[in-house]
């Protein structure tokens, strides 16, 4: 009883959140909204026993991704009313309606679940965290590295996208320019 | 009143959905990129009740890997809109079609 | 209790991880290289990540050695999946790989190239791509797509031009969507089967008999979306365009090579064993992305003005010609899939390399694009062997025997007729004759008009060095002669693809 | 002998390459030699022949090579002298020596003399194929190329607009009749196996009627084209434009005569067929009287002439059709005489005259052209059939045919035209040779041909004289191959009431003829006589409106209907579907290109469209996968 | 090295080619000349060498190309090849050495020579797929010569040209691909090679889908009506050099192609689709001659008139015995001469002139007397006299096909009719009359250098009108093989009695003849 009060509440909530998130036409309520609703969501894992994940979802989202957007929205200056013209809204509505109609239709049946057997079972008595370290550092070793340089090569390109001078363009510049653009460069850091 | 595996898929598909809308009605890039995020955190849910329902920790890995990209994408994005910004000075996407046809 | 975990170091198999690592460690070592001392020239990094993806080719090399052997490798915990699909888009992978890096050695100097990170994130991509052909469990599947597909957008960003910003937004944000539409397909499978990999999916889903043919066929659409971004089929193509109008002419011929082929096999392992189940709709589905693909592609390139962006829509057509072969689903198909891609690799490259060597700095008044058709005008007079290889190139992809490409038209038609698709077979040869327009127009253009005024044909090779004209002449010899190295390039795939039970 | 039939056959040939040699070359007289010469040694060659088949020689058949050979077809260039094509030969190579030594002197002037000789015995050597070949296809090879010939010779003068549009109008008429011939030479061939005369016809008597009939039928329309009968005359009168040699050779003496030969060759076929035979004749009746109504009142001297050889065809038709095969190919011969002859008369009236046509612009020619003035009459006299010139023997002993075999009505009408002939014939030397020197209002101070020109005719003289009297060694001759039937009336009485009764007759004519036109009366006509303004007139002398029927009804609308085929279908409807075809490809990628709009947001919505279409499309058919079972029942409840 | 020697044909002008990239533009000529010289005495010694009385494939070369695929590199020539062959050197090498001057002149005998290459490669491919290479090969010189070297609307012409050809082709491919697929179904190896496929014999509704699918390929190319309206642009915007060999050489390839695949391969189809396709046949032959009639421009009344022609070949194809066959792959060889001769006439007007416009000419006979024989012979040959090639070709055609209907052969045979209509017309509107264009009256007459084309032309033109023998010989023996193959695979007794049993006939031949005894 518990859960379903926990779970239709939070469901609400996510719902609300994230409806204003995307129909607000103020930027900050938008990423507070979805700020608001990546909590919400920690929620559900935690209701459903992946407390790592509530943890991380936290961590993640709403620490890091959402300080990011925050970032952005600073410096983008976006914290002003978005202006946002809208053609045509009937597509737009009428995708949304039709996309709502075709999920309620399809999971309204139920499913079958025959013939499925846990490949990494929980395990009892075991922590969370510690059954999905167990996994992740055998079975997802493999996916677990090459998220780590998908992460590196995220962060070398931020660098070279925001960090590095794209807004000198090295390609029309001519050699006697970019030396003294990197004259200039060299000057800053010595000062 | 059971709270089965249904309910999360259809709450999940149901903010899909929105950030389906999010995606279709923006034009503000950075909020653009917060309706992606709902995409990925909506099925995140999915994933981790299927997980939980099944007794399989698969959905919370696949969760786990979701997230991670969700966070490469959004430097990712980040640094895009930071140069579009340094150039253009806005971020708006309706300005963004100089190629077409 | 956990119990810990005995692993004994042979039963890894990390032999199947080596072709992926190179890369990485290649990439690394530039970073390492830059960090000690900065401001190296672009060729040093070229030559590194040149000697890197031959070590991964001999590396592969071995592998496919072992392959032929031992037949399909599990590695690492069975997430490595290496069996012939593997090796041979690996192999595509690299050498079209070791192919572009050199077209770096340009005459001119662009923004890219002078950062070291640009070959860094290019070796990290390619490592991407390997490990999403290399296994079959999704999640590996889309950590690889999004580590090269994030790579992939900062490269095409760095070209540094309002337009490769431009077109790496629309290429993000769109990649963003179909990474959404690709969780929730492989949520839907997740939620059918309580696994996410494909070959047990396809077990547990036969096991069911397909009883929930619903739900399957829900995540098969999200899956359609995902990849239908990926392979660039109509209408998920919208970005194809302008991505490649917007990106450098050569970064726009790898993309239609390399990131494709990955996505082709991903498709393969997907949709074959459930086209192979007689999911009737499926077919129909794929048989109507397939026509729609190629012809719509076909009718927008047509009314092109710019050469980049008509090879886009040509290369969009491409994909749903070779689209055909997932939807065909015999080992014959599959074979012609990889045959036509081998072809198409060394085509398109050529092709947009001849792009490539012509990329002007400064626009002259009249154009408004970097290649259109009118610049080509009267080619022929000014420069007739680069404009006899570039109407090669335009031949080939048009499907003229005997050049390359033709013999890719030639197997694929065939597979189709043997696969009992017959009316799929002349839909496809008369969109050939479509495309026959588009790319005689630049023939016609080259070869029929009068060169625009004050154009002496410098601008044709602007932009070539001895590296970017070997590399031409390459994808030249390779076009021509294609016929001779046929014969044991379709027994080897044939090979592969069979043992691998496609 | 075959010695003699290689020289027959091949000297005109080298006549012709060696005129023309000089044909680009200016005028010279060696040019015009040469091919004479050479043309005379045909003639000497076909007389030896002649003399060798008379004394009793077998044929002489000679297989030269092969010409085409495939499957079971079998063609050589087979060349056979018997009774029949020597006669031809001696015809061919007589009339045609002394129209070449005649035109020697008639191209005199003409810049184009080399070529003129080159073309002539270019035609000899076609007529000599055409006569001498054993088997339809050889036939057809001189056939074409007299067509050719003809075609080259009647728009010799090619700066003038008639000459070229009658020579095209022959070319394309006898066609028309190649086509029938063409068609007839393949029935027989799939019918019999063989192209060889002996063959073909040895293999015809155990074929069906019906098939022999059409073989026949499409054959004889072969011969129509050739020898111009209705309803292709029209070209034979237009042809006249062409030098007048040629003329008196081509459309007089041989080429036209080609059907009749035909007709005679393939008599075994039309011996099996008497019906279509009867039509021959009957067509050949017609025309008989048809072309002799139409030389009545015709104002142009060799028009005259043309309708009567026409006339003269037809009967010949009658005999060949009835049977007289010998009959026909006898006064095939004479008439090939005297109407050269008359040509050539004719030709050297031109001369004096700077080729003026119309007669009665002439008149009392007789005082300076004596000699072409007895040629001319002679000829007439024999063409009119007068005892005891050529035409006398052969002419009725057609009429005879005719009464003989019972065709009354047949004989009737060759009676009278024999009568219209001879009126005709003479009006037209009245006009020329007698009354008022009509000449001189036009200021033309006319001339006796060059004496060698009269000399050359003279041989000619002769044999219209004295041509009747070889009858009966011919008819022993020919009958060795022909059916030898034999035509006498049965009483004498009534031989010889009809022989006197027809010679009072046309000498009545001829009396008429001269009553109304050797008179000084004669006006040069303008247009305002009574008679002129006759209703009947006016339909002769418009050749019964047959010539603007064919070109208002035929050749305009086959050109309006080729243009309009051009203009309306080929460009506007089988191109323009083409076209078409290409122009929506286009316009449809030109109308659906603005989808690419650039926009992002199109963009995302175009993928979540795609993606939601796919799932309404899955649904559906996820519905109706698990509720097939429903599905089925009420489908079936609905009677589906 | 006779073993190789269509390879040598095939290949040798490629190189040359290539190395002609090498000479200095003035000795191009020379070179181009020499090439084309040594090609056609090479092409001469095929003949020589050739077996006139073997009816099967000669000078066979083998070499496999894709075995996996089945498909190899197997070329051979016989009867009905070989004199295409030989013609088509011919005409590449006196298409060069007649050339009238023209820019890029390099370019243009390079092309050719490639031409060249590609046209010896369709006629003695034995490897289907090998002829489609040489098939679509040949587009792209074609294409270029139009594109480069044409009139005003070239650009028009010459993709309509490459494109509705190429369209038929792929669908021509389909239909191959198709076939060598029952081949596989049937004997379970591919194999594209056309000798194999002859032993195949299949049930008569797939041989009508292939037979169609084959067809649509072939008609284009021939053309048909009514795909026939590429030609016209083709003809009517080609520089001379280029509708030479258009409508000598590669307008046969399609008939050509009838003769080596439609026939042999689907029997039962072919006799199925007789009726429909003579129907096309007269179409052409009547129709395209009326409209020939009402062009005002001299080029288009060749070109339609090669169309017209094309017709009673196509008409001798579908005869289904051998006299028919024989005649149509002999009226190729002809009307290749003759049309071919034709183009290159109106060439010589047109580079005096340049303008191919009947109104501007007339009473040319005056000025250009040697011009006009010359026209007139061809016009002759043309409309098909007989003593000339084009007469024995037309003949043997509509003989042949009287077998099969009597009324159809009656309507062709208007063609002799409507032919000589056009032509003399058109003849008549420029030679004859009195020189009325002040710019005709000082026209030179043909020079040496034309000469030099068309006196061998008429020549041949000539000689093989008296003399077919020694080319009807060795068609004669191929086509019996292939009629007597077509017989004997056919399955449908309407098949069967239309198509004639050879052996039979020898057979009955000798009863009778012992009856006879």
């Amino acid at each position: 009883m518990f859960e379903a009060i926990a779970f239709y509440l939070f469901a609400f909530l996510t719902t609300v959140m994230f409806f204003i998130a995307v129909m607000t036409t103020q930027a900050l309520h938008a990423l507070t909204a979805l700020a608001a609703g990546m909590i919400f969501i920690s929620a559900f894992f935690f209701i459903l026993g992946a407390d790592f994940l509530g943890a991380i979802q936290i961590v993640v989202y709403s620490g890091a991704v959402m300080a990011l957007y925050a970032f952005g929205m600073m410096f983008f200056d976006t914290t002003r009313d978005v202006k946002e013209k809208n053609g045509n809204k009937y597509i737009v509505f009428g995708l949304s309606i039709l996309s709502a109609v075709l999920v309620v239709v399809i999971f309204s049946a139920p499913m079958v679940t025959d013939n499925i057997s846990a490949l990494y079972p929980m395990v009892e008595g075991a922590g969370n965290t510690q059954e999905l370290g167990m996994v992740l550092f055998t079975k997802y070793l493999v996916p677990f590295e090459v998220a780590a340089v998908m992460l590196l090569v995220a962060m070398i390109a931020g660098i070279v996208l925001a960090g590095k001078k794209m807004d000198l363009s090295l390609t029309l510049m001519n050699d006697a320019e970019i030396i003294e653009a990197k004259i200039e460069k060299n000057k800053k850091v010595l000062s | 009143m059971e709270i089965g595996l249904n309910h999360y898929l259809v709450l999940s598909t149901l903010l899909f959905a929105i950030g389906l809308i999010g995606v279709m009605r923006r034009k503000n890039l950075l909020l653009l990129f917060f309706a992606t995020e709902i995409l990925l955190n909506s099925v995140n849910i999915a994933f981790a009740a299927i997980s939980h329902y099944y007794g399989d920790l698969t959905g919370q890995l696949f969760v786990f890997f979701v997230i991670a990209i969700a966070a490469s994408e959004v430097a990712v994005g980040l640094g895009l809109l930071i140069v579009w910004h340094k150039r253009h000075g806005n971020i708006d996407l309706d300005n963004m079609s100089t190629m077409r046809g | 209790m956990i119990e810990p975990v005995n692993v004994s170091l042979e039963s890894l198999n990390l032999m199947t991880l080596s072709p992926m690592l190179i890369p990485i460690i290649g990439a690394l070592l530039i970073l390492v290289i830059d960090i000690i001392k900065g401001g190296l020239d672009k060729t040093l990094y070229v030559v590194i990540s040149l000697l890197f993806l031959l070590i991964d080719f001999s590396v592969l090399i071995d592998s496919a050695g072992i392959f032929s052997q031992d037949g399909i490798m599990m590695g690492v915990f069975n997430v490595m999946l290496i069996d012939g699909l593997a090796i041979l888009s690996q192999f595509i992978i690299v050498v079209a790989s070791m192919l572009f890096i050199p077209l770096a050695l340009t005459h001119k100097r662009f923004h890219e190239f002078s950062y070291p990170e640009f070959f860094a994130l290019f070796l990290f991509m390619i490592s991407g791509f390997q490990f999403m052909v290399a296994t079959d469990n999704l999640i590996l599947v889309f950590v690889g797509l999004e580590t090269s597909s994030l790579a992939l957008y900062t490269l095409v960003a760095m070209h540094n031009r309002d337009k490769s910003f431009e077109a790496a937004v629309k290429y993000f944000t769109m990649g963003a969507l179909a990474a959404g539409f690709y969780s929730f397909g492989a949520m839907v499978f997740y939620a059918l089967t309580g696994s996410v990999e494909i070959n047990q999916i396809a077990a547990v889903l036969a096991a069911n008999k397909y009883v929930d043919i619903g739900y399957v066929l829900v995540g098969v659409v999200f899956m359609l979306a995902s990849f239908g971004f990926k392979l660039s089929l109509v209408p998920f193509h919208t970005w194809a365009p302008d991505v490649y109008e917007g990106a450098s002419a050569s970064m726009a011929g790898f993309m239609s090579i390399v990131p494709k082929i990955a996505a082709f096999v991903v498709a393969m392992r997907l949709f074959e064993f459930l086209i192979h189940s007689g999911v009737i709709w499926l077919e129909v589905v794929l048989y109507a992305f397939v026509v729609i693909t190629m012809t719509a592609a076909n009718i927008w390139a047509l009314v092109q003005t710019d050469v980049k962006r008509m090879l886009a829509y040509s290369s969009v057509s491409h994909a749903g010609f070779v689209m055909a072969a997932i939807l065909i689903g015999t080992t014959q198909s599959n074979s012609a899939l990889f045959l036509y891609w081998v072809l198409f690799s060394f085509t398109n490259l050529g092709s947009f390399s001849m792009l490539w060597i012509s990329r002007q700095k400064h626009l002259p008044e009249h154009q408004r694009t970097d290649h259109t058709y009118d610049k080509f005008a009267g080619m022929v007079q000014t420069s007739p062997v680069a404009a006899s290889i570039m109407g090669l190139f335009m031949l080939s992809l048009a499907g003229v025997p005997p050049f390359a490409l033709f013999w890719g038209k030639l197997y694929m038609i065939s597979s189709a007729v043997t696969g009992g698709y017959t009316v799929l077979a002349l839909i496809m040869a008369l969109n050939s004759a479509i495309a026959g327009y588009y790319y005689l127009k630049l023939i016609v253009y080259m070869f029929m008009k009068e060169p625009v005024m004050g154009n002496d044909g410098h601008v044709y090779v602007s932009n070539a060095t001895i590296a970017l004209k070997s590399i031409i002449g390459f994808a030249a010899i390779g076009t021509i002669f294609a016929f001779i190295a046929l014969n044991p390039l379709l027994e080897l795939i044939t090979a592969f693809v069979y043992n691998s039970g496609y | 002998m075959e010695l003699y039939l290689y020289l027959a056959l091949f000297s005109p040939l080298a006549g012709s390459l060696f005129a023309g040699l000089f044909g680009a070359s200016p005028r010279t007289k060696i040019a015009g030699l040469v091919p004479s010469l050479l043309l005379f040694v045909s003639f000497v060659s076909s007389t030896i022949l002649l003399v060798y088949i008379l004394s009793g020689g077998a044929k002489v058949h000679v297989e030269m090579m092969t010409w085409m050979a495939t499957g079971d077809l079998y063609i050589p260039f087979g060349f056979v002298v018997d009774q029949v094509s020597v006669t031809m030969m001696m015809v061919v190579s007589l009339v045609s020596t002394v129209v070449h030594f005649y035109s020697i002197g008639y191209m005199d002037h003409d810049k184009g003399f080399n070529r003129f000789f080159s073309y002539l015995s270019a035609f000899v050597f076609s007529m000599m194929i055409l006569v001498m070949s054993d088997n339809f296809a050889g036939l057809f090879i001189g056939w074409e190329g007299v067509g050719l010939c003809s075609w080259l010779l009647i728009g010799f003068w090619y700066h003038k607009e008639s000459a070229t549009w009658a020579a095209n109008e022959a070319f394309i008429m006898n066609r028309i009749a190649d086509l029938g011939m063409l068609i007839g030479i393949f029935l027989i061939y799939w019918n019999t196996g063989s192209l060889q005369y002996d063959q073909a016809f040895a293999a015809m008597n155990g074929l069906d009627k019906e098939v022999l009939t059409w073989m026949g039928i499409f054959l004889f329309i072969g011969a129509m084209g050739k020898s111009a009968q209705f309803p292709l005359h029209t070209w034979l009168a237009d042809a006249m434009e062409g030098p007048t040699p040629v003329s008196a050779l081509i459309h007089a003496a041989t080429m036209v005569t080609a059907g009749v030969y035909l007709v005679v060759r393939a008599n075994p076929l039309y011996d099996l067929i008497p019906h279509v035979g009867l039509f021959i004749a009957s067509l050949g009746a017609f025309v008989a009287l048809f072309a002799a109504s139409m030389a009545l009142v015709n104002r142009d001297m060799k028009r005259i002439i043309a309708y009567s050889t026409l006339s003269q065809l037809g009967y010949m038709f009658v005999a060949a059709g009835l049977g007289a095969y010998w009959v026909a190919l006898f006064h095939l011969m004479a008439h090939a005489f005297f109407k050269a002859l008359l040509f050539l008369g004719a030709g050297n009236v031109m001369h004096a005259m700077h080729d003026e046509l119309d007669p009665f612009k002439m008149g009392g020619l007789r005082k300076v052209m004596k000699g072409t003035f007895v040629m001319m009459t002679l000829a007439s006299v024999a063409l009119a059939g007068i005892y005891p010139f050529a035409g006398f023997f052969s002419k009725d002993l057609i009429l005879e045919v005719g009464f003989v075999e019972h065709h009354y009505i047949i004989y009737t009408v060759l009676l009278f035209t024999a009568g219209l002939t001879a009126f005709y014939s003479f009006r037209l030397v009245a006009l020329i040779f007698h009354g008022e020197e009509r000449y001189k209002l036009f200021g033309i101070h006319p001339h006796e041909a060059y004496k060698f020109m009269l000399v050359a005719m003279s041989p000619l003289l002769l044999l219209a004289i004295i041509a009747g009297s070889f009858k009966m060694t011919y008819f022993e001759m020919v009958t060795a191959v022909l059916p030898a039937t034999e035509y006498h009336v049965h009483s004498a009485i009534t031989y010889w009431i009809m022989t006197i009764g027809t010679q009072l007759f046309v000498i009545l004519a001829i009396a008429f003829a001269y009553k109304k036109y050797a008179n000084n009366k004669v006006k040069v006509p303008d247009g305002t006589s009574k008679m002129e303004n006759r209703l009947c007139y006016k339909v002769l002398s418009n050749q019964y409106y047959i010539p603007y029927i064919y070109e208002e009804y035929l050749a305009k609308p086959y050109k309006e209907l080729s243009t309009l085929f051009w203009k309306q279908i080929d460009m506007k409807v089988v191109d323009a579907t083409v076209d078409g075809i290409a122009g929506i490809i286009y316009s449809s990628g030109e109308k659906t290109r603005v989808m690419q709009s650039g926009n992002l947001s199109t963009m995302l919505k175009w993928m979540v469209a795609g993606t939601i279409g796919l799932l309404s499309l899955a649904v559906v058919f996820g519905l109706a996968a698990r509720y097939s079972g429903e599905i089925k029942t009420i489908l079936s409840g609905l009677g589906v | 090295m006779i073993d190789h020697i269509l390879s040598i044909l095939i290949f040798f002008p490629a190189l040359a080619a290539m190395l002609g990239f090498i000479i200095h533009k003035d000795s191009i000529r020379a070179y181009g000349v020499a090439v084309a010289t040594i090609e056609f005495a090479l092409s001469l010694w095929l003949w020589f060498a050739f077996d006139s009385n073997a009816s099967g494939m000669q000078f066979m070369e083998q070499l496999p190309l894709v075995p996996a695929f089945g498909i190899n590199y197997i070329l051979g020539v016989d009867g009905i090849s070989l004199f295409i062959i030989i013609l088509a050197s011919f005409f590449t090498m006196i298409g060069i050495a007649s050339l009238t001057d023209t820019k890029n002149e390099k370019n243009m005998i390079v092309t050719l020579l490639f031409l060249q290459m590609t046209m010896a490669g369709v006629f003695s491919a034995l490897d289907a797929i090998v002829f489609y290479v040489f098939w679509e090969l040949s587009l792209v010189p074609m294409l270029y010569i139009i594109g480069a070297w044409g009139g005003p609307l070239r650009i028009y012409a010459s993709v309509k040209f490459f494109l509705y050809t190429f369209a038929g082709s792929l669908v021509m491919l389909v239909g191959m691909l198709f076939m060598a697929y029952l081949y596989y179904q049937a004997t379970g190896a591919w194999s594209f090679s056309i000798l194999e496929w002859y032993r195949l014999i299949l049930p008569e509704s797939f041989q009508l889908w292939l037979f169609v699918a084959f067809f649509i390929g072939f008609a284009i190319k021939v053309p048909m009506f009514p795909f026939h309206t590429w030609l016209p642009y083709a003809h009517g915007q080609a520089p001379t050099i280029g509708s030479v060999i258009l409508a000598a050489i590669l307008l046969k390839m399609g008939t050509y192609a009838f003769i080596r695949f439609s026939l042999p391969m689907f029997p039962d189809a072919s006799v199925f689709f007789m009726f429909p396709i003579a129907v096309l046949a007269i179409i052409m032959v009547i129709y395209t001659a009326m409209v020939a009639y009402a062009q005002e421009d001299i080029k288009q009344v060749v070109a339609y008139s090669s169309v017209s022609h094309m017709g009673i070949i196509i008409l001798g194809t579908f005869a289904l015995n051998v006299e028919g066959i024989s005649g149509s792959i002999f009226l190729m060889i002809g009307h290749g001469l003759v049309s071919g001769a034709l183009f290159l006439l109106v060439g010589v007007i047109y580079d005096r002139r340049h303008t191919k416009m009947m109104s501007e000419f007339g009473g040319l006979a005056h000025v250009m007397p040697r011009y006009a024989t010359i026209f007139g012979l061809m016009l002759m040959a043309s409309v098909g006299l007989p003593l000339t090639v084009n007469f024995v070709g037309e003949f043997l055609s509509l003989l042949g096909f009287y077998k099969q209907s009597h009324i159809l052969t009656l309507l062709a045979g208007t063609a002799i009719i409507v032919g000589a209509i056009y032509m003399l017309a058109a003849y008549k509107k420029m030679f004859f009359g009195t020189v009325t264009n002040e710019k005709n009256a000082n026209l030179k007459d043909v020079n040496r250098r034309e000469l030099l084309a068309l006196i061998p032309l008429s020549i041949i033109t000539i000689w093989l009108g008296i003399y077919p023998k020694p080319v009807l010989d060795p068609i004669n023996n191929s086509v019996e093989s292939i009629v007597q193959l077509m017989h004997d695979k056919s399955t449908t007794s309407e098949a069967k009695s239309r198509i004639p049993n050879l052996v039979k006939n020898v057979e009955t031949a000798k009863t009778s003849e012992q009856g006879a005894h």
